[in-house]
Order: C-alpha cells, then structure tokens, then sequence
C-alpha cells in the first residue's frame, strides 16, 4: 500500500459513459491479486472532497501500468473521466484482499460473472487464472448494448457470454439465466456486481466455492473509519463484522451478510 | 517550536488524528511511524462491543462528509488488552475517547481507562443521545454534561478532556458548565448534525439517515466556537473541524486553540498529519514566531496586528 | 407543474432569491426579467436607516461564505415608498424580512409593510441579537419567538413566516413553538454562526469578527433541519441553505420543504435563479413527476424508493 | 453588464507573480470607461465559491479582447493564473463607474498615480485620455523591481517614473516621494493603489481634482448585497453611504470615508 503520483497514460470512452483509464506508476508492482482496489483522488478539490475506490481492471508490470474502468455518474467519476494523458492523480492502493486465484487448480475451470461496472476486475482475475492453466468462462451481464464493454478482451481468454436487461445484446435477462440455460459445469465461481445479482448467484450456486466482491461506501479504505463494515453471517464470529476495504472486498459467499 | 505540554499530554508538537477517523493506528502505521504525531486520540471505547449502525454510514457532502458509523468498537476490554497494548511500543500518548448511553457507562469505561500506562488522558464524547434521559444528548444540557464530567473525573487518575458537541445554542455555557464541573480541557469541535438525500431513491443517503458533518464546510464554525470558548475558560482547547494543512493549524491556534486534531483529511491524504507537521517549522519562521504556543488567542489577544490591502 | 400556493404567496414556481442576497430587485432586474421569479424575498427592513456594519463584511470559506453586513437598509418607510413602489411594476410577489432590536421595532415594521398591497407575507427575521434580553437572540429561545411572533401576528394582515435560526439545539422546539404562535410558514435556514482569521494579520477576517455562514457547505444542516421539522409541523417551509441547482431544489423539496429560497449561489451565478426555473421541469420529468408538489416530503413519507447498486 | 464566456487569448507572468490575462469576447465591447472592473469566476469549483474583482487593464475593441493584470496571491488567483489559452472563463462585467476622463480639457495634464496591483487600470485610463490629447505623466510604486510591471508601456505614452520600497528600481520609497521632490505640475490627478497610498495624496493634493479607485471585499459586485459600502464624508448626504461595486470603486476624493 503506497500512495502514488499516477500519470495517466490514457483514457478513452470504451462505451456510453463508460471509461477506461490507464495510469503509469510504482503502486502497479505492488499489486498481489486480481479483486483488489485503489482509492483515487478525483480533484484536488473539496467539491469532490472523498476517493473513490475503483477496481484494478489490469496490470502491466513491465510498463508499469495499472487499468482501471469506471462510469462516469457522479461528480467524481465525471471529473476522473476529464482526465488528460500526462496528467497527475492521485493513487492509493493497492487495497483489500481480491479473489483467492489459487484455489483453482490447473485445468480446472473457472466462471467469473459481472455485472455492469463490477465486471473490470473479472479481466485481471481471467488473466491470471488463465496463465495458472485454468480455463474461463465469463458471463457477464448490461444493462444494454450501449453500455457493454469488453467482450472481445474477455473472448480471447476464454468463452463469453452476455447478457443484457433490454436484449439488445447477448441474451435477454440476467446472469443467472444465462448460467442456467447453458448449464455450466465449473469448479468455482467469481463475482462481482450489483447486490441483487450476488445474491442470486449465492442462493443458487453455493454448493461449489464462490466468491463475492462486495462494494460500499468508503471513508478511509484502509480500514480505520469503520464506514464499510457488514455483518459475519456467523453469529458466533469472533469479531461478528468484516470491513469491506481491508477485509474484503472479496468474500467467500457465506462469510458475510449481502444487504443493499 | 512545536512542543506542547498539555494537562496528561505532553507532545512533540500539537497534531494528533481526530477520534473516529485514524481506529486504533494500526492502519495509519502501515503508511508512517506514528511516532511523529503529537498524540493519538483513539476511536471511541463504550463499555460493552458495538457493530454499529447499518450502511452506507458515510455520504459525500459540498466540501465535507456525514458519518453515522454508530460507535462501532470492540468494548473496552479488548482495547486495553489488544489496541492500547499495541500501541505500547510508540513513544506517543494517547488520548482515549469515551462514549456511552448512561452515565454509568462513561463511570465504568473511563475508570477502566485511565488505568492503562500510556493514556495520557480521557476525551469524553458527550454528543452521544443520553437513554435515560430519553434520548437527549449529554453535549446539549450543560447542567447533564457537568454532572457526567464530575462523575468521570471522580473515579479518573488522568487529566479528562470534555469533547463538545456544535449543535448547541450556547457553546460558552457548555464550556463553563464543564469547566467548573472540573474537566481538565476541551476538544472541540464534534461534527454537526446533517443529512444529505439522494435523488434517485428518494431518501436519506445514509441508512442512519442523519449523520454528523465534518471537513473544511465547518471549519468557519469551528473556529468561532474555538474564539468564543477561548477567551471564558482557563483550561486549553484541542481545536478540530475541518484542518487540512498547516495554515489551517494556525487559524485555530489564532482563534485560541492549545493543540488540534485532524479527522476527515485523513480519508482525502492518509499521510496528512505528518505533512503539517513538517509544514509547520517553516510556515512558523515566516511568521517570525519561534513557538507555536505565542499564537495562541492573539486573534483576540493583546497583539493584533493591523490589516494592509493592496 | 411548478406553481405553487403558500400563504399569501401564490408562485408561478418555487423559486425564490433569499433575503439579503437581493437588495430590492433592482440590480438583478437589469441581468434578467424579474417576472420568472416564483416571488422575492427583499432585504431585512428595520424600523429606521441603518448603516450596518463596518467592512469587510464578507468573507470565502471552504465551500461556503461568511457575512455581516449589520441589516443596513433604508428603513421601512422608504422601503415601502421607492422599492416597493418599484416592485409593483412586476407581477412578482414579495415575501418582506422584517429586523428589529426588540419587540416593539418588530410590530412596528411589520405592521407598516403588512399594509402594502404587494406585499404577500412577511418573514420574521428572529436571528438578531434583542437588546432587551442582554443580546441573546430572538431565535434561540421558543418562548422569546412564539411571544414576537403572536405579536406580529395581530398587527399583521398578511400571513407571516419566522425564519429560524439554525444555531440552536434543538430546532423542532424553535419551530412548534411559533406554529403554535401562530405563524403561517417557516423560514429555514439563515445563517450558521462562523469566523475566519487571517493568518496576515492575526484577526478575524470580518470586522464584526464573526459573521453567517450561507452556501453549500451548510446544506446538510439545512437539508436535515427541513427534515426533522417537517415531520413535526404542518406549517409550509420555505427551504434554503447552499441551494445551487435544481437538483438542490428538489433534495429541500424530498426533505419536507414546500418552495425554496436562493442565496450565496446568485452571487457566483447572477442568473441562477432563472437557471434552476429553467432546468426544474426536465428533472422533474426525468424523476415522473408530474407536480414538484407531489415529492414534498418524499423522504420520509410513505412511497419511498428502494436503492440500487452497481 | 453582462455574463460572458471568454475566451484566454493569452496569459502571460509579467512580473513575479504578477500575471497579465487576455480574454476575448462581446464584454469587451461594452467597457464604458477605464476603472471599470469585471467579477471573474476563478474555477468551477465551490472551493473558491466567490468571484474574484478584477479591474480592466486595456481594450482592444476590435480583437473584442480584455486585460487584465492581477497579482496570484490566495486561491481564486492562483487558479487564474492557471488559465490556459482556449480555456473558457466565465466573466461577469463591466460593472461599476470609473475615471471620468472628460474632465481633463484637451491639452491639460493629468497625473496617474497607482501602487502595486492598483496599476493596471491606470493603463486603459492612460490611453484614453492621451486619445483625448491629454499629456499623462506616471507615477508607479512597487515594493521592489521583481513585482514591477508596465514600465515600458507607460513610458510610450507619457514620462513615468517608478518609487520601489526598496529602492532596487527608480526611486526608493514612496509615490508620494516621487509626486514631492519632482513637483510636479498637473490639472488632475487619478490615482488606484492601497488605502495608506490613497490617502497621503488625498491629504496632501486634494486642492486640484482627484479622483481615487478604492477596493473592498466583494459579494455580489453589482449593488445587492451591501458587503462593500463605505461611509460618506458628508454626514448630512442622502444615503450616507456609497457602495464601491456600483457607486465606484473611483470616487471623488473627500466624498467617502477611506477606512483600511
Ligand atoms: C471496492 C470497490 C470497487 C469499485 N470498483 C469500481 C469499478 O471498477 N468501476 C466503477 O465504475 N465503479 C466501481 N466502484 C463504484 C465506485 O466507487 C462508485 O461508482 C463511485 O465512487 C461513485 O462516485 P461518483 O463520483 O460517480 O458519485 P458521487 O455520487 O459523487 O459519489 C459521492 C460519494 O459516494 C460514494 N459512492 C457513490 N456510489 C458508490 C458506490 N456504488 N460504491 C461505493 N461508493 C459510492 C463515492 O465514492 C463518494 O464518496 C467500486 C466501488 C468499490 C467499493
Ligand atoms: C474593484 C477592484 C478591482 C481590483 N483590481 C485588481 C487588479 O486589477 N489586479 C489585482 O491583482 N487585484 C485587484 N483587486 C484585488 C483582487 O480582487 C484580490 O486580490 C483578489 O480578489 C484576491 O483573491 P485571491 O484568490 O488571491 O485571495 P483569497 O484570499 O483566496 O480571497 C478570498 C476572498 O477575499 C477576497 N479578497 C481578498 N483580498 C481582496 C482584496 N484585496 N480586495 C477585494 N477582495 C479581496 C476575494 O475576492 C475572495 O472573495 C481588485 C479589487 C477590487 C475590489
Ligand atoms: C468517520 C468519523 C468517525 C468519527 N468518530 C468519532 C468518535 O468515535 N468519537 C468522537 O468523539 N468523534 C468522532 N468523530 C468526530 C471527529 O473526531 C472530529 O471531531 C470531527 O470529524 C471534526 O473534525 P474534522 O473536520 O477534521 O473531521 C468522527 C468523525 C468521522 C468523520
Ligand atoms: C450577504 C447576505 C445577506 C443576508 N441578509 C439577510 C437578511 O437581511 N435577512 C435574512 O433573513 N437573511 C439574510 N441572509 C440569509 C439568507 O437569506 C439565507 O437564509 C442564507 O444565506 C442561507 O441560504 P444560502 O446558503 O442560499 O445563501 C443573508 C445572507 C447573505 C449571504
Ligand atoms: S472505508 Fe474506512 S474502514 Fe473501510
Ligand atoms: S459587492 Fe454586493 S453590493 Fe457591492
């Protein structure tokens, strides 16, 4: 964990409103796992006074480059997609605890599912399972066409399925339904995405390892506000909560109460 | 020209993290040696583990934040034994924050407390609701606070600093009833109390729906209590609200500040409280003071210096 | 879908520039058409001229500003004999703010300007210092302001809005004892207590030293105060505090307020008054809303909307 | 009076800290009279909430530009200084009444006294009235040469002399110094600077015409919210009161109060 002057190497719209964003720095070595975070600096500006945490989306240790890919919505991430190459941000990262990639074994295989912006740090997790041996499938889920990105990236690691609210890509529906119709056989899933969705993928495929990326809203993202805290779903848990930002945000499914 | 030697507290130099914001410093020792800071106030201790009040409990608001965290701690048992033993190994006092929902909750928690070798002093947190009293906060009856002060420092063997709540009428009535009631300094400010709505939902942004305000947005209300209190109490201020650098420092300093805390900026620069401390030496010379402590109250003081424009 | 009726006030929309922030119009009146305006809240009238404060009488916070400009205006007879008098060319109309150093200027004023026929309400200015009671102020004491406001209200024939002050502790109290005065409508908030220090010169920045915090950074406080008042009141409230867009708006309307009132913001955006009229309807069909009416206390009446994530 | 989008032309630092700002647009055409000022939004952000006060340094109505000069000191001018060219600025102006250069005949002497960033004005108000044939001579004090600026400009239209502080440029000490030991003779005399400045002329020259710019803290900058009036000499006059934003900033000397 370090903080770090990023120069941003690039940024470009990749769909409505959604960009991708690649910054240049010392924090892209110290990068452990695929599910971890950064908190960045929108402005130096007290209208956006807090970070915003954003997802690794992709490491590249020889160019030292780190890519991260967000939706620009709020006063933040509207300000973050402004962003000019060869302009400074502000990192701090890398944060939490992302996905155990070691918990499948070579030739086994993996399902990540995503959700709108929760599916950018399932492409770094795709990456390093791939190069462990595992084999991918991907579903990832969009509102609609407009805003669905990176299906070719996701296609050349591994099968890919989409599917969008509207239709107008992949099929119609849900995650979930794709996963049933196609009657997937994996060995262990990852997800990350809106609540609703991880709480489906809970209530229909815990009897194999899941793993949940969780989001919240965050102060301090290193674990000293107690902002970001859910409950343990064991009522005899030591400690009985976990913190998003330093405990997580990738939970086994089970360890922690899903509320939205 | 940083020193300062506070009742219970004596510190290389005035700056420790607010209540709240910096936990136990466990994470903010990943990042510096904690042993820079002046002192640490820790994350408020209740007598008994508290999760907390449901999320979201933080929300961005023009200029500052609103936090509804509820008190989150593991009792103060396990702060004595697990946090406060850590923090054993920092040449650094701390100041232990305390809250509860009756008076015999503060009694027990700052008894136990004032016990540890490396407290140096207790900072009562009186801006919790009161449940015996159905639910009024002890920060916003003078004659409830006084009481709770009196109560406390009966059973403390260290110094016990009164955090004042804002959302009060009169903060000079406040500050006398705990003088007198016997507290040995003041911290203020606590946050004010807020609420942000969002628009899509309809409802309040934090599931506790209300939440109190910190950051730079009440910096200005701060320093006004800090100058009002200032000049009708003798015990010294620990000033907070809204410090994001080292002129910051000084303005609370100025108003009539003895030492301050910096909460929010934490979360916008985790490495701010060692960057005002390495800011103030020089912001000092230029000012051609050699000791922090001259400022204090000069704003109101003897010594004010006349204005010149352009 | 945004006219809206409050007493005495019948607004095409409702919007508002806020008293103090406005003079009488006049200026304002040369950048854009005064018509469009839901109605106007003129500046504080007292009994005779006053002069106000000496400067500066402004000051920049983080997020937010500091005034004191001391209520300098004509006195309420050349009010009513020029502004007013201008005034009457609009098809606008006017909520007048009324000051006072004790109870007797309070009806005096209010009496005078009640008679006006452009007139639609008054609005009670209750955060001035009451000589009578040694300076406290009207507005942090229920009974002080529930008496003033009966008073008023039997010389009035308008109806008459108290706008509180939020620099008390407990604000439903403030608001339910003038209801039960009397009053037809609540104003809130004016301005938070603060200060800022020049580090220059080692003095407030202000010549009054403090002054009322206004702008963004207050919002929160205002946002919550609607919302807890609201609930407790059946009085309309005219909300205000940091309102800036027209999203603004509608977070005071969601929190409990029936029309809204401008401030600081005209003074960073002169046209921001006939910008938020402007861009109202499009948010306000973006939400499916076909009355701005219909989202009055939103947030904590019976339809709330559940939240979804990412 | 209007609010404009304006375009920088140019920015340049002119002196230490001193910045020299060219904007374009239809305000330009509007300046009624040198002493005019502009209300500038110095950044889009709430961190600098309030407009900056900035008085108009030259025209050129045919570029449609403005100048300004302004010394980068707190945080809205440091902002500006910042302004890159191509940037948009949101300028709310001319405001206020300035110079009443018609009373200086054709042929008279007009003597231009300013102080620091109370120069700029002086130069727009310089090259009317030489328009008009009237001959200007300057007088600029500075706290040393590094900050000085336009000596060179001045110097084309009418003899100009410098008083620095320190003595590192023209003569050392004050404006008045200079105005004394040259005695020189003049019909009227214009002067913007610090109040200390304003008022030793006004005490020791106020038997010919002399008409002073003053500054105040500024809310609205158009007559609204009061935050600038200053007291008149006269007691028995109407108002009592005039404010700076738009009953000056110039003003007659002995008709308002000057306070620091
Ligand atoms: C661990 C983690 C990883 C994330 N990764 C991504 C990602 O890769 N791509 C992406 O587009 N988004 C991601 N998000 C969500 C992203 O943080 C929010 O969309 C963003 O903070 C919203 O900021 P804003 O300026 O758009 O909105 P504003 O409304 O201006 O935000 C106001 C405040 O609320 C917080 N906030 C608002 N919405 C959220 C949210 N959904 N989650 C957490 N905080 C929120 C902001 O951080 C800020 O403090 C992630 C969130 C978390 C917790
Ligand atoms: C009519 C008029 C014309 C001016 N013309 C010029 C000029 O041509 N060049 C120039 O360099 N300066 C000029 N000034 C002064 C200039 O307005 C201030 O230096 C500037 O506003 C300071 O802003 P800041 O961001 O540097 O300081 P900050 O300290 O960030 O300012 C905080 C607040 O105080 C106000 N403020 C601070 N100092 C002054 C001051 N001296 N006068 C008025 N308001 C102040 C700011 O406007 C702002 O609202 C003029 C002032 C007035 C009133
Ligand atoms: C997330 C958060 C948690 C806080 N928790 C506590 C607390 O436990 N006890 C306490 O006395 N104050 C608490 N505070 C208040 C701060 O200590 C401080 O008084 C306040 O935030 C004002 O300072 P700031 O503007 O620098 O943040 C908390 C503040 C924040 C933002
Ligand atoms: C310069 C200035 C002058 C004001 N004068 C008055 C006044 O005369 N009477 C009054 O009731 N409120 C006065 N107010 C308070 C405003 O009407 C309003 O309640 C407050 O500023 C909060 O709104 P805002 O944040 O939109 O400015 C004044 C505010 C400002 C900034
Ligand atoms: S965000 Fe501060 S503890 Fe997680
Ligand atoms: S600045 Fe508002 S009246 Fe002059």
């Amino acid at each position: 964990m370090l903080i770090d002057r990023m120069e941003v190497t690039d940024i470009k719209e990749v769909a409505e409103d959604i960009f991708e964003l690649k910054v240049c720095g010392d924090l892209a070595s110290r990068v452990k796992e695929p599910g971890q975070f950064v908190h960045v600096q929108a402005a130096h500006s007290i209208d956006t006074l807090l970070r915003r945490p954003i997802s690794i989306c992709d490491v590249n240790r020889e160019s030292r480059e780190l890519t991260m890919i967000f939706r620009a919505e709020g006063k933040g991430t509207k300000r973050l997609a402004e962003c000019r190459q060869g302009e400074e941000l502000n990192v701090l990262g890398p944060l939490g605890n992302g996905f155990p990639i070691e918990s499948c074994k070579p030739g086994g295989t993996a399902v990540l599912v995503g959700g709108g912006v929760g599916v950018p740090p399932l492409y770094y997790l795709s990456r390093q399972l791939k190069k462990n041996g595992v084999n991918v499938i991907h579903v990832l889920g969009f509102a609609n066409k407009q805003v669905s990105f990176y299906e070719k990236e996701f296609s050349e690691l591994g099968p890919t399925r989409l599917a969008t609210v509207d239709g107008s890509a992949g099929q119609k529906g849900f995650v979930t339904n794709v996963i049933e119709e196609h009657d997937i056989t994996y060995d262990i899933m990852y997800a990350c995405g809106p609540v609703p969705m991880l709480k489906a993928l809970e209530a229909n495929y815990s009897n194999k390892p899941l793993y949940l990326s969780l989001e919240q809203r965050m102060g301090c993202a290193i674990g000293a506000c107690f902002a970001c805290t859910c409950q343990t779903v064991d009522p005899n848990d030591e400690k009985g909560y976990r913190k998003v930002c330093s405990d997580g945000p990738v939970f086994k499914a089970g360890e922690v109460i899903l509320s939205c | 020209m940083l020193n300062i030697a506070l009742p219970g507290l004596n510190m290389k130099n005035p700056v420790m993290p607010a209540s709240g914001c910096f936990a136990f410093g466990k994470e903010y020792g990943e990042l510096y040696d904690l042993n820079c800071l002046g002192a640490i106030a820790i994350k408020a201790a209740t007598k008994e583990t508290r999760f907390g009040n449901p999320t979201p409990r933080v929300a961005e608001t023009p200029g500052g934040m609103l936090n509804a965290i509820g008190l989150q701690n593991p009792g103060v048992e396990k702060i004595i034994n697990e946090e406060l033993k850590w923090l054993e190994s920092f040449d650094t006092p701390i100041l232990a924050n305390i809250a509860g929902k009756e008076t015999n909750d503060y009694v027990y928690t700052a008894e136990q407390l004032s016990k540890v070798p490396n407290v140096g002093a207790l900072e009562l947190n009186i801006s919790c609701p009161n449940v015996k009293e159905g639910g009024i906060t002890f920060g916003t009856v003078p004659e409830i606070a006084a009481e709770l002060t009196e109560k406390v420092k009966a059973v403390s063997t260290v110094p016990v600093y009164v955090k004042l709540s804002p959302n009060v009428s009169d903060i000079v009535g406040m500050a006398k009833a705990v003088e007198e009631a016997g507290a040995d300094g003041l911290s203020m400010i606590n946050t004010l109390m807020g609420m942000r709505i969002d628009l899509k939902t309809q409802a309040p942004v934090l599931a506790n729906k209300m939440g109190g305000l910190s950051g730079p947005a009440i910096k200005p209300v701060a320093i006004r209590m800090v100058y009002e209190v200032s000049q009708h109490v003798t015990i010294p201020i620990i000033g907070m609200g809204g410090i994001q650098d080292a002129e910051d420092v000084i303005e609370f300093f100025l108003a009539g500040a003895s030492a301050v805390a910096v909460g929010t900026a934490n979360f916008v620069d985790p490495l701010v409280c060692p960057k005002i401390i390495e800011d103030l030496p020089a912001l000092l010379e230029k000012m051609n003071v050699s000791h922090i402590d001259e400022l204090k109250g000069r704003s109101w003081g003897a010594c004010q210096k006349t204005s010149s424009s352009r």
